[in-house]
Parts: C-alpha cells; sequence; structure tokens
C-alpha cells in the first residue's frame, strides 16, 4: 500500500564533511538555584555545503531557539547553552563576543519571522544592508552602496535605487521580507537559518519568498535550515527534515522517505490531521489529541506518549535514543509506524490519500 | 435558493479615511467590502478565503451586523436585518453567533469560564429546546447548561472555575466556540477559528466545529486565509480579492478546475505537504503586492497583478460575478477563454515544475 | 447528554496504559488553578522585593496614622510647653519629650505621628476625589463620544497644560484658606490626569475582539461597558493611585511652602512643620529633617508599590 | 513642514479660547468681587472702579467676557496688584534668567540621566540599576525646595566643619560687583558674546546649584524613561536581527538602540516642561533667582491672583509651544512621524 521512491536526490549525509555539525545541544532557561526549564535537550545534526534542511516543529518545541543558541542570539543571563555546534573547526558556542560577531552576518546569517519588527524602523533600508557590508568587508561608501543596491534588485526589489534611501515603514511586508534576505546574503555566508521566514506573509507572497529563496541559496552554494512550522514548505524545499517535539529531534529523514514513510507516531499524527488542498474532502481528520502542553520529560519517558495513541508501558523509557530503521532514516520511538508490531495505526497512513498535481493547462 | 438561511446583496462596507488636526475631514474610504453577494443554504457551510485586507472578516462581521453597513442589505431567516437598532437587533444574536480568531483576546481575562458561558444565558435566557432539559431560567438551570456545553467541547467540569490564562490555545478556542454556541444559534460566523492554534491542534477543533454541525444541524460562515481548511470544511467556497467576491464554487470543484486567475495563482501558491506532489507542480507567481483598498485599480480588480491579463477590457471594464455554469460564479472577462487554455500566462509568472518529467508519476498514478 | 467521540474530546486518549498513565499525573497539567488575573497580579507582587520594601513602609505609615491616638504621648498641637521655647532657643531631648519640642512648643514626636494621620487624611480623600471627577468625566467622554468627547478631551488637555501645583494653587484661590482646602485643590489638580487615564484605557479595552464578542452575544452596551471594559480599564487607574498618594503628600509640603496651608500654624502635618522649621535650619537641623524624611519615606514606600503594582498588573509581564 | 507648524499654531487657538473660558470662570469664582481680587486688599476704590470699567465687571456676564478676551488680546493680562506694573512686561522681563535656568537643569537631567538610565538597562537587575532606579525615585519622593535648601546649606551657606564645600554662591543670578553688559538677558550667553568670560563664569556657578536642585526632577523621569524604553528596544526583533548581522556593539548601541530608546524621551522631556516650570517657582525663592519662578512666588503668597492669571496664560502657551517643537523634533528622529 506504500510507495517507495529511488533516492536519487537524497545524497547520503555523511559523505561529505558537514559544514556545522550540532552536537548534543541543550539550552535551559531559567534562574540559579531553580530547576530550569530545558527549551533544547539534546540536538544533534548535520549540514553539509550547500545542504538544505528543515527544522519542523510546533510552537514550543524548542526550533527557534536551536537556531538562536547557533546563532549564539540568546541573552547570557538565565540561560545555559551545552553541547557543541562545530563550524570550521571552532565551537560556534564557545566563541567571543568579538569572535562571534566577525563569524555572524559573513558567515553564518539569519532571516527571522516577522518582517515588520525585524527591521530597524529608524534606519533606511539601505543603511541596514550596507552595515553589514562594512562590518565583515573593507568597502568604500559608494561600493557598499553600490552592491547594497544591486543586492536589493536581486532580492527581487523593484526600483532599488529609490527603496535604498527609504525606511522600513515605506515597505510591503513582502519587500521588508526580500530587504531582510538581501542583509543576510550581503556577505554571501556559507549557511543561512531562517527562522519561520514566510509564516507572517500571505500566501502568494511566502510563495514569491519561498521562490527567491530557493533561487539565491542554490546559485550561491548556501547551506540553508529552514525553520517552520509547515509541513508543505519543507515539503518542496528541503534535502533533509528533522521533526522536533519538546525539545528533541523526533525523526531525521530525508525529505521524500519522510512525506512517504513518516516512523516516528507525532509525524504521522502531523500529516494526518492537517487538511490537504489535494486530498479527499470527505476523508476525516485524525487530529493528534491533547496538546504540546500534555508532556512528560525526556528524562523519564516518551514526551509523546501523552498524546500518543500508540502509548504504552514501554514508553516509559527515560532518554530514549535515536534509531536508524532505514538507511538516513533516524526515529526516536518505541513503536514506530509501519513496524510489524503496531498493526493498529489508526487507518490513515500517509498513502491513504491520492496525492494528485493540480491540473496544469498548458 | 429555496431556503437560505443567510444571503447578502450588494453589500458594501466602507470605512471613512479621516485627517485633519482641527477639524477631521473625510478624505476617502477603505472599501473594505465593495458589493458582495452571496447566499448560505440552511445547514450548509459557506467558507469565505483570501488573503489579508481582502476584506473577507469585515464581510464576516458585517454579515451579523458587527460593522456598520455602508450599502447593500442582509437577510437572515428571510427578514431584512440591515436596518435593525437597539433590542432587535439585540434579539437578533440569541440566532446568529460569532467564533472568533484569537480566542486569548476575544475572551474577557477577568472573567472565569462559569461566567463566561453563562452570561449570554442572563441575557437572552435558555433557548426553547434546552428548558426541558434544564427547567426554567435560574442561576442554577444556566449552571448546568453551561457545564453540559463544556463537556461537549472537550473540557473537564473542573474547567469552570478557570480562568482564560490558565487555557491552552486549543482549550481556549473550545471555550469560544462553547460560548457561541450555548444559546442555541442557528447561523455561527466564524473568523479564521484555528489559524492561531498549532498545527495538530487545529484538526481537533475543527472536527469539533463538524460535529457541533452534525448535531445541532448548525450553518456555518467560515472565514479563513488557509484555503486548505476551508476547502476541508466548507460545502461551498468564496474567494475574496479586494473587497470583492471573484470566484464562487462547490469546495471540491474549486480546487479541481479553478476559474479565476487569482484562485488559480492561490492554489498554485499554497504548498502541499508531499514533496512528489511539490515537486511536479508548476507555479504560478503573482507580481508584486495587494494594491491599497483605499484606492483599487480600475476595471477588474486583479489586472494589475493577473498573469493572464490581457490589453483589452481588463483594465478598463470591472467583471461582474456571473455564472458560468451551474453553482459556479467568476468575476473574470476571460474566464471561458482561459479555461479553454486559448490564453496562456505570461512565461514570467511561471515557474516551472522541479521534476519536468514527473518523477514520481508512476508512484501517483498507481493510486 | 452524551460526550462527542474522542476525535473532537481530544484531552483525553481513549484507554492509556496504566504505569503511563500514573509517569503522567505529575507531569502533566491538574486540575488546580481558578487563579483570576488579580490573583496571578498578587502572586508576582509578593515575589517582588521592591513591592514588598514598599508594602511594608506603607503598612507602617497606616498603622501609624490610623493609631495616633494610641501611639502618641501626648495630644497633638498642644503648646503648653511654649514657655521653654525662646526664639534662639530650643529645649535638648529629653525622657519626656524623645525627639524635643518644635517652635511652637509642641511635643514634636507627637507632631510628627498625627502629621501621618494628616498625610493621609489628605492623601486618601484628595486622591479619592480626584479619581472620582476623573472617572466622571472619562466616562462622560467614552460613553457618549462624538462632540462630548472632544469638548472634554480638550478641556483636559488644558488643564494638563498648567502645572499642578499651580491648578492646585488656583483651586485653594477660590476655596479659600479652610483646612480642607489643600485636599480639594490637590484632589482638583489630579482629576484631569485620572481623565485622560481612564478614558485612554477604555479606548484601548474597546477595541480588543473580547469586547466585540460581548457585543456579539447581545449584551446592552452599558453591560458591554460596565461589565467588560470597565474591570478591564482599571489597572492603571489603580497604579496611578497609588502613585498619586505620593505625589500628593508631596504636593502638600509644597503648598504648605507657598503659604496655602492651613491657616493654624500649630497643625501636625509634615509640609507645615518642614516648613516651618527651615529658619532655623543652620542650628537645629533635625526639625528639617526628621518631617522630611517622613515624606520621602512614605513617599516613596507609596511610589515602590506603586511601580511595583505597574509592573505586576501589565500584561506584557504575564506569561 | 510649514503647513504642519501653521496648523499646530491654529489649533493653539482653541486652547487659548478655552484657557481663557476657564480663567474667566476662575476670575468670578474668586470669593469677594473680581475687582478686589485682581487688586488685593490695599486697592484704593478708584483703582477698583477703574478697573470695574476697563473689564466691564458691571455689564451683563457675557459682554464682561468678551471685554475680557478682549484685553487678553491686546496683550493685556492685567496689572500686578502688590506693583502696578503690567504683568506681561515683567514675564518677559524675567523668562530669559528662568529659561537659562530651566535648560541648566535639563542638561544636567539628561547629561546624567540618559546613561544611568542606558547601563541601569543592560544590567536590569544588577547594582547599577538599584542605584539608578533608587537615586531617580529620591527626586520623586524629595520636595525639591527641601533639596534646594540642603544643597544651598552645603554648597552655599556652610555646615559646621565642612565649610571648605561651600564654594558656591548662595543666591541671585550674577555677582552684583560683575557689572556685565547684558544684551538678550541670557547671562552666560551675553557674557561669551561681549567676551566677558569672568561674567559668563560667574552667571554659570550661580545657576550650579539652582539647576541641581531643579533638574532633579526632570532626572527622575528621564532616567526611568530612558531605563524603561531601552529595555524595551533590547527585546525588539531588529536588536537580534543586528546581533545576527555581526555589527559591532557601539554601532548597535547607537544607531539601533539609542536612536530608538530616545524618542519616548524625547516626548517625555516634552511634558516635562509644566513641571519644570512650577518646579522653578519653588528653587527660584530659595536661591533668590530673579525670574518668572519667584516673581510667581511672591504673587502666591501675596495672593496677587492678576499674576497667577497671567501666568496660567503664559505657561499654557510655552507649554505648547515647547511640544509643538518637540513634535517637530520627533518628526527627525523618526522617519515614521515624519510629516509630508
Amino acid at each position: 500500500m506504500t510507495t517507495t521512491y529511488p533516492g536519487v536526490d537524497e545524497a547520503s549525509p555523511g559523505s561529505r564533511t558537514p559544514l556545522l555539525s550540532v552536537r548534543d545541544l541543550r539550552v535551559t532557561f531559567g534562574r540559579r538555584g531553580q530547576t530550569g526549564f530545558r527549551a533544547v535537550d539534546g540536538v544533534s545534526f548535520d549540514i553539509s555545503p550547500g545542504e538544505v534542511i528543515g527544522l519542523v516543529g510546533e510552537s514550543g518545541s524548542g526550533k527557534s531557539v536551536t537556531s538562536m543558541a547557533i546563532m549564539g542570539l540568546l541573552p547570557t543571563r538565565g540561560v545555559r547553552v551545552e553541547g557543541e555546534a562545530l563550524y570550521d573547526g571552532r565551537n560556534l558556542l564557545d566563541l567571543s563576543q568579538r569572535e562571534l560577531c566577525r563569524v555572524r552576518g559573513s558567515q553564518l546569517a539569519m532571516v527571522f519571522q516577522d518582517p515588520m519588527s525585524s527591521l530597524n524602523p529608524v534606519v533606511t533600508v539601505g543603511t541596514q544592508v550596507t552595515e553589514v557590508l562594512h562590518a565583515h568587508q573593507k568597502l568604500s561608501r559608494a561600493d557598499a552602496k553600490a552592491e547594497a543596491i544591486d543586492l536589493l534588485r536581486r532580492c527581487g526589489i523593484p526600483d532599488p535605487g529609490r527603496r535604498f534611501g527609504e525606511y522600513p515603514h515605506q515597505l510591503s511586508g513582502g519587500m521588508r521580507q526580500r530587504a531582510l534576505i538581501a542583509t543576510a546574503l550581503a556577505c554571501k555566508p556559507k549557511l543561512l537559518i531562517c527562522d519561520e521566514p514566510t509564516t507572517a506573509l500571505d500566501v502568494t507572497i511566502q510563495a514569491q519568498v519561498l521562490e527567491l529563496l530557493a533561487e539565491l541559496v542554490s546559485s550561491l552554494g548556501t547551506a540553508m535550515v529552514m525553520i517552520t512550522h509547515d509541513l508543505g514548505v519543507v515539503a518542496g524545499l528541503c534535502d533533509r527534515v528533522n521533526v522536533m517535539y519538546a525539545g528533541r529531534i523526533v525523526e531525521q529523514a530525508p525529505r521524500r522517505e519522510l512525506f512517504a514513510h513518516p516512523r516516528h507516531r507525532y509525524t504521522e499524527g502531523l500529516l494526518n490531521s492537517i487538511p490537504r488542498l489535494d486530498g479527499d474532502r470527505d476523508e476525516p481528520l485524525h487530529p493528534i489529541p491533547g496538546t504540546p502542553r500534555d508532556t512528560i520529560g525526556w528524562e523519564k519517558a516518551c514526551a509523546f506518549a501523552p498524546r500518543c495513541r500508540h502509548a504504552t508501558d514501554e514508553c516509559l523509557r527515560p532518554d530514549l535514543e535515536l534509531r536508524q530503521l532505514a538507511p538516513h532514516h533516524d526515529v526516536r520511538c518505541v513503536h514506530p509506524a509501519g513496524a510489524a508490531s503496531s498493526g493498529a495505526t489508526g487507518g490513515a497512513s500517509a498513502a491513504g490519500r491520492s496525492p494528485e498535481p493540480p491540473k496544469e493547462r498548458s | 435558493m429555496t431556503d437560505n438561511l443567510l444571503e447578502a446583496a450588494g453589500l458594501m462596507v466602507h470605512y471613512p479615511i479621516r485627517s485633519g488636526m482641527v477639524v477631521n475631514r473625510t478624505i476617502g474610504h477603505v472599501k473594505a467590502v465593495d458589493g458582495v453577494d452571496l447566499a448560505v443554504p440552511r445547514g450548509s457551510t459557506y467558507g469565505l478565503v483570501g488573503e489579508s485586507g481582502c476584506g473577507k472578516s469585515t464581510l464576516g462581521r458585517a454579515l451579523l451586523r458587527l460593522e456598520d453597513i455602508t450599502a447593500g442589505t442582509v437577510t437572515f431567516q428571510g427578514r431584512d436585518i440591515t436596518k435593525l437598532r437597539g433590542e432587535e437587533l439585540r434579539k437578533l444574536r440569541r440566532h446568529a453567533q460569532m467564533v472568533f480568531q484569537d480566542p486569548m483576546a476575544s475572551l474577557d481575562p477577568r472573567q472565569s469560564v462559569q461566567s463566561m458561558l453563562t452570561e449570554p444565558l442572563r441575557v437572552h435566557g435558555l433557548a426553547e429546546s434546552d428548558r426541558a432539559e434544564f427547567g426554567k431560567n435560574s442561576a442554577k438551570a444556566h449552571a448546568a447548561k453551561a457545564a453540559s456545553m463544556l463537556e461537549l467541547v472537550g473540557l473537564p467540569r473542573s474547567a469552570l472555575g478557570k480562568y482564560p490564562h490558565e487555557f491552552s490555545g486549543g482549550q481556549r478556542q473550545r471555550i469560544g466556540i462553547a460560548r457561541a454556541m450555548i444559546l442555541n444559534p442557528e447561523l455561527v460566523i466564524a473568523d479564521e477559528p484555528v489559524s492561531a492554534l498549532d498545527v495538530s491542534v487545529q484538526a481537533q477543533v475543527l472536527n469539533l466545529l463538524s460535529d457541533l454541525q452534525d448535531r445541532f444541524g448548525l450553518t456555518y460562515v467560515v472565514v479563513a486565509h488557509d484555503l486548505a481548511v476551508v476547502r476541508h470544511i466548507s460545502d461551498t467556497i468564496g474567494v475574496m480579492y479586494l473587497g470583492r467576491m471573484v470566484e464562487e464554487a462547490p469546495a471540491d470543484d474549486l480546487y479541481r478546475e479553478p476559474l479565476h486567475p487569482y484562485t488559480t495563482s492561490l492554489l498554485s501558491a499554497i504548498p502541499v505537504p508531499d514533496p512528489v506532489v511539490e515537486d511536479a507542480r508548476e507555479r504560478v507567481l503573482l507580481d508584486g503586492d495587494l494594491p491599497s483598498p483605499a484606492n483599487p485599480p480600475s476595471g477588474c480588480r486583479f489586472h494589475t497583478r493577473c498573469p493572464w491579463r490581457r490589453d483589452e477590457l481588463c483594465a478598463t471594464e470591472d467583471p461582474p460575478l456571473r455564472e458560468i455554469a451551474p453553482g459556479r460564479r467568476v468575476a473574470c472577462h476571460w474566464a471561458e477563454t482561459i479555461a479553454a487554455g486559448r490564453i496562456e500566462p505570461h512565461a514570467a509568472a511561471v515557474v516551472p515544475a522541479k521534476d519536468a518529467e514527473g518523477a514520481g508519476g508512476s508512484a501517483t498514478a498507481a493510486d | 447528554m452524551t460526550q462527542l467521540p474522542q476525535d473532537a474530546a481530544g484531552v483525553t486518549p481513549t484507554e492509556r496504559p496504566p504505569a503511563l498513565a500514573a509517569a503522567m499525573a505529575g507531569g502533566v497539567e491538574t486540575d488546580e488553578g481558578g487563579t483570576s488575573l488579580w490573583t496571578a497580579a498578587l502572586k508576582r507582587l509578593v515575589r517582588n522585593p521592591s513591592a514588598i520594601v514598599g508594602a511594608v513602609i506603607v503598612a507602617a505609615f497606616l498603622i501609624v496614622a490610623l493609631l495616633a491616638p494610641v501611639l502618641a504621648p501626648y495630644r497633638p498641637s498642644t503648646t503648653e510647653w511654649a514657655n521653654q521655647v525662646t526664639p534662639s532657643r530650643l529645649p535638648a531631648f529629653s525622657p519626656q519629650h524623645p525627639l524635643g519640642l518644635d517652635p511652637f512648643g509642641s511635643d514634636l514626636l507627637t507632631q510628627l505621628i498625627y502629621g501621618a494621620r494628616q498625610s493621609l487624611i489628605i492623601g486618601v480623600v484628595s486622591t479619592v476625589l480626584g479619581l472620582l471627577g476623573g472617572a466622571l468625566l472619562g466616562i462622560l467622554a467614552g460613553a457618549f463620544g462624538g462632540w462630548v468627547d472632544t469638548l472634554v478631551m480638550r478641556l483636559v488637555d488644558i488643564l494638563l497644560s498648567i502645572p499642578s501645583l499651580l491648578l492646585a494653587v488656583s483651586v485653594a484661590a477660590i476655596v479659600g484658606r479652610r483646612p480642607e482646602s489643600l485636599m480639594i485643590a490637590i484632589a482638583a489638580a489630579q482629576v484631569p490626569v485620572f481623565a485622560r487615564l481612564l478614558r485612554g484605557s477604555m479606548l484601548k479595552q474597546r477595541g480588543q475582539d473580547y469586547v466585540l464578542a460581548a457585543t456579539s452575544l447581545g449584551l446592552r452596551r452599558r453591560s458591554v461597558v460596565m461589565g467588560h471594559v470597565f474591570p478591564n480599564s482599571l489597572g492603571p487607574v489603580i497604579v496611578q493611585a497609588t502613585l498619586i498618594l505620593a505625589t500628593a503628600i508631596i504636593e502638600v509640603a509644597a503648598l504648605s511652602y507657598l503659604g496655602m496651608g492651613s491657616p493654624d500654624p500649630t497643625v501636625a502635618e509634615w509640609g507645615r512643620m518642614l516648613v516651618k522649621a527651615q529658619e532655623r535650619l543652620e542650628s537645629y537641623p533635625h526639625l528639617t529633617i526628621l518631617p522630611g524624611l517622613c515624606i520621602a519615606v512614605t513617599a516613596l514606600g507609596f511610589t515602590l508599590l506603586g511601580e511595583a503594582l505597574r509592573e505586576a498588573l501589565d500584561p506584557k509581564t504575564r506569561k | 513642514m510649514l503647513r504642519f507648524v501653521v496648523r499646530r499654531l491654529l489649533l493653539l487657538v482653541p486652547v487659548l479660547v478655552g484657557l481663557s473660558v476657564l480663567l474667566f470662570a476662575w476670575l468670578r469664582a474668586l470669593p469677594g468681587d473680581p475687582a478686589r481680587a485682581l487688586l488685593g486688599d490695599k486697592a484704593t476704590p478708584e483703582a477698583i472702579a477703574r478697573l470695574n470699567a476697563q473689564y466691564g465687571f458691571d455689564q451683563p456676564l457675557i459682554v464682561q467676557f468678551f471685554t475680557y478676551v478682549g484685553q487678553l488680546a491686546q496683550g493685556n493680562f492685567g496689572a500686578s496688584a502688590r506693583t502696578g506694573e503690567p504683568v506681561l512686561q515683567t514675564f518677559l522681563d524675567r523668562f530669559p534668567a528662568t529659561v537659562e535656568l530651566a535648560l541648566v537643569a535639563l542638561l544636567f537631567a539628561i547629561v546624567v540621566g540618559v546613561p544611568l538610565g542606558y547601563f541601569a538597562a543592560k544590567r536590569a537587575g544588577g547594582v547599577l540599576d538599584l542605584f539608578a532606579v533608587g537615586s531617580s525615585l529620591l527626586g520623586v519622593v524629595i520636595p525639591v525646595f527641601v533639596l534646594a535648601y540642603l544643597l544651598k546649606i552645603v554648597f552655599a551657606i556652610g555646615l559646621p566643619g565642612l565649610e571648605f564645600l561651600a564654594i558656591l554662591p548662595s543666591s541671585g543670578r550674577q555677582d552684583v560687583r560683575m557689572f556685565a553688559t547684558h544684551i538678550t538677558d541670557f547671562y552666560i550667553l551675553d557674557g561669551l558674546m561681549t567676551r566677558e568670560f569672568d561674567a559668563a563664569w560667574d552667571a554659570f556657578k550661580h545657576l550650579i546649584l539652582p539647576g541641581l536642585a531643579l533638574g532633579s526632577i526632570p532626572l527622575a523621569s528621564i532616567t526611568r524613561m530612558t531605563r524603561a524604553s531601552v529595555l524595551e528596544v533590547l527585546n525588539e526583533d531588529y536588536i537580534r536581527t543586528a546581533n545576527a548581522k555581526g555589527l559591532s556593539q557601539t554601532l548597535i548601541t547607537w544607531r539601533h538602540v539609542m536612536k530608538n530608546a530616545m524618542l519616548p524621551v524625547i516626548t517625555t522631556i516634552g511634558l516635562l516642561t509644566g513641571q519644570l516650570l512650577s518646579g522653578a517657582v519653588l528653587t527660584e525663592s530659595v536661591f533668590a533667582f530673579n525670574g518668572i519662578g519667584s516673581y510667581l512666588f511672591e504673587a502666591i503668597s501675596t495672593l496677587d491672583y492678576a499674576v497667577l492669571q497671567g501666568f496660567i496664560l503664559f505657561i499654557a502657551i510655552v507649554f505648547a509651544l515647547v511640544n509643538l517643537i518637540v513634535d517637530l523634533l520627533y518628526g527627525v528622529f523618526d522617519p515614521r512621524m515624519r510629516v509630508q
């Protein structure tokens, strides 16, 4: 009943030296003396040069905190960051403020969710692009301006010469996100982290921005981490996908493999609970019960167990490990989907629907 | 057309733009809703979709007379309610209710759930149909009804004593739904009922809405930006753009064969959580941004961004919403011609599929 | 009434294995709760050290003010020791008068204790009057809207452009030199502040979704305003009232300095004591410093409490 | 831009009309008949009769009102009951002194308050924060005239044993032996313009103590406003963006944090005008500083209502003008507020 796809576009991740290697990243919030809240709980993943990976999860899954920790953007007080983020032989988490400044913006760059609030309202768009050029490259004022205007044009901003001197409030949401992408890509970074870059935008604008991102990273050879709650965004864009739940990665797989054979019960549940544009309307939705708040700590059991239809007492294992179930497909689950032991999967596997491309007229 | 619970004709909601420091003058209007006709049959669900600024939420509120109507009529239960005022308008609320987008903002933060749920009962009294079960109007009967309503939406009785900030988003939305349903209304207008919720929780609320509809024979108008959500829950879908209805179709037909260029672009912009579909489909990208609703383009409002734009008519003539097949209405001069494939979109707007030959083709074809 | 299918009910998956259920009992949301926003704010308040300091000062002030007849060694404003005071000499501290005498021959400790009472009366009365006046104007403007709103708010703007001290002086000039004129003057100066605050707060609440929700439920307009808009607008007003208690105490001193106080020179009032002692500042600094300290500490107490309240009630600090 | 200014000035008209209605009502509400209230107890019957004729206090109320407004419109704010001098003239003569004092106070408050507020916010919850918040509270809870007295005793008159601290003049605007030339009546400016630098220095020394005392009022507001505003800006998304770009901390502080955080502080400064002027009434009297504040202080103590009435009108106009300037300044700093 399920279909397999030949892994043509799924280059094995281990074949090259990774650009960034995150190892056992933990982020704990809380004041001294109190038991803190662990937002990220031992996250590990690799990104190869030029690769696009997805980090998918709901609010509170720790996906944004992971990216902020890698970029050193978390506040220093009340937050403890442990683990490693190896980039170019150095652990980013150990860098001094000065060293961090040299890497950020030039080697690693970031695009944020809300283009309305992520640009400084009292500084011109142009300055916000040129300042990153000035910070990392020796450029004359005129050269930086020319470069910035060129960047804005390449990011699809019409009339970039005029926009250069304008303020963020004079630009639409989509334009602001393009300007932010321009600043992020100004120094041709090796890695671009996008934290929900299109969530605040309308769908038609989202399509434009995603298209732009895909085009830019492939032409620049930049690797990209796409952080999102939208499985649809990931499906069209990422080479590999990491699904996060309650601060841990619960499933890691190449994109086609993941969507064709979701193994973790959470991933499976997510796919079954979202209405699909191309799905059968009479097919009922199968929601995941409960809310992301209903969780047990990973140190006691599978954090998803309280919401899982397949949970048994066996799920009460402390610090469940990621297991490899198929090549490049790791799952942190006692009763993964598709395994022989669990017959009753609630009826709706991914193949239950008939994916049908929209009618094309040509 | 026999039994429409709700109808609107030529509905307009214009907000004045005021300016001036000493004396405020009206210098223009934001035409949030600018001439919309629709009919919602009893017991059905009508979905309104569009991007931000298209006027769908304003339309939803105007249908309940929560906005000042500039022109046009709204007919509910066969009665023109456009001009209702005071007491009569208040009495109407028993039959027509609303579910809001942001469950945190739409619940009074200082009100307990109990007080929140019984408040409409204190105002309007128990619905006739509930008298048998809960008895005469009394604080006790109201509390009993509130508790049973809460159970119906899947919250424990203990929630009655709690306050909105003590719940998760999904639970709050359940409370909002319970409050809207407690008077046994006939019509419920839901404005973005799931967009503020986590993905895994959205389906719970959508299912709850469907179950309640089946149980009480409710009529819904669901306003949302997420076409997949609207398509799942609606029988008929109206697509809005800049204050106008540009297309109206049965939910299944709309995806299978969109007639308006805007609908086509919108559909192609929505990502589908399936790499096979994603890689195989061709995209139509729209130019630029939404024009200002204060100063909409001449002719067809969509012509400034339309990939199928023609030199004739589009910029000059305002296309009416016309029925070109049973149940299918569209406001495009060239709808038939485009459907017949005789007009092609501008090449620049089309992003070819990643898998031109359709790598997943064999797999999908198997189903 | 039967329950809906478990999908919709959602919260509890059908059957949960026993051990798992037991493990969850600790971690998953429990049924306790029912804390209103006020209770939650109070909880935040008691965790804030500056709120504690403020509350302790305010409590001490209240106790002294309310129990003045019990605590004070003598009756206030008695000048029975006036014969011991000469223009150049005040008797030193003695067991009978632990803080000595004031220039009018009253016991200084007694005067200070009764001064607290006086400050409390002036502060509370003027704040309550100012609040009532401001609420009246604010609700008038908010309820009628249109030109009434414009007129009232323009008036408030004008009054706000006059420094409160001068406003108080002007009102005191009308009322004349009576014991209650200070309260009326200070209250009058607070009216525009409260009016602007309450109207702004109500306007902000009126735009909230829950007000639209209340309207859509068919509530009468009056119920919407009094039941929903008004209670939710009170936060900033409560904060302001606390802060104004501090201002009132200081303003009394300033008005006394301007010669606007009570006509009786011996009355036990901190501001007045401070002013009257200033000519002897070089020789008897304690006469100035003690009432000054009383004013500063009390004002500090109310200010700390007010600022902490502002933080506790601020929606941004809510989780 | 010009249209904006003209519009704002036009907006002053209803304010002034409203204010004159209020002032007229106030005059009528004063105990006793208005002529006597304005002229004081020692007025001669002839003077009262003359004023009654001038303002038409024997006419119907509405006529009285228009006569009153007519007098105001001609710039006749009345004359002091004590000295008989026209109120407006006295204000204009003494205003530069108060402006000079207020500017010094404000300058002190900004120079100290802004950095204090900034560092308090940067280390929120730390020792410096506690100090900043604490000292800013002192400015709120100590009556300004008490602070003025304390400063005067310590730094001008001298406490026993601490006389060496008393190095500043205790009163006045300038040493009477200076015989300085006065052009603008801003003494420091005059001294600089006439190259009488010792005169300028002396005027400045006279301003230090009153400036510190008066400055304690805006210092408190500015410190707290800066702290709150910086705290808020530090949490803004664009600061995170700036950090993610790898900009230097100096650049982030100036271009991204301060440029935004100063906006509400500018508004606060405009709103402080009223407080500064009423503080000046108290401070100037302590230091016998010859500005409008000490003039008003005398007027209040002697119940000279004509002066009070004129002062209120004067202050309302000054307040409106200062806030107009602040709004224009705001446009310079905030592009969103810029008038097209």
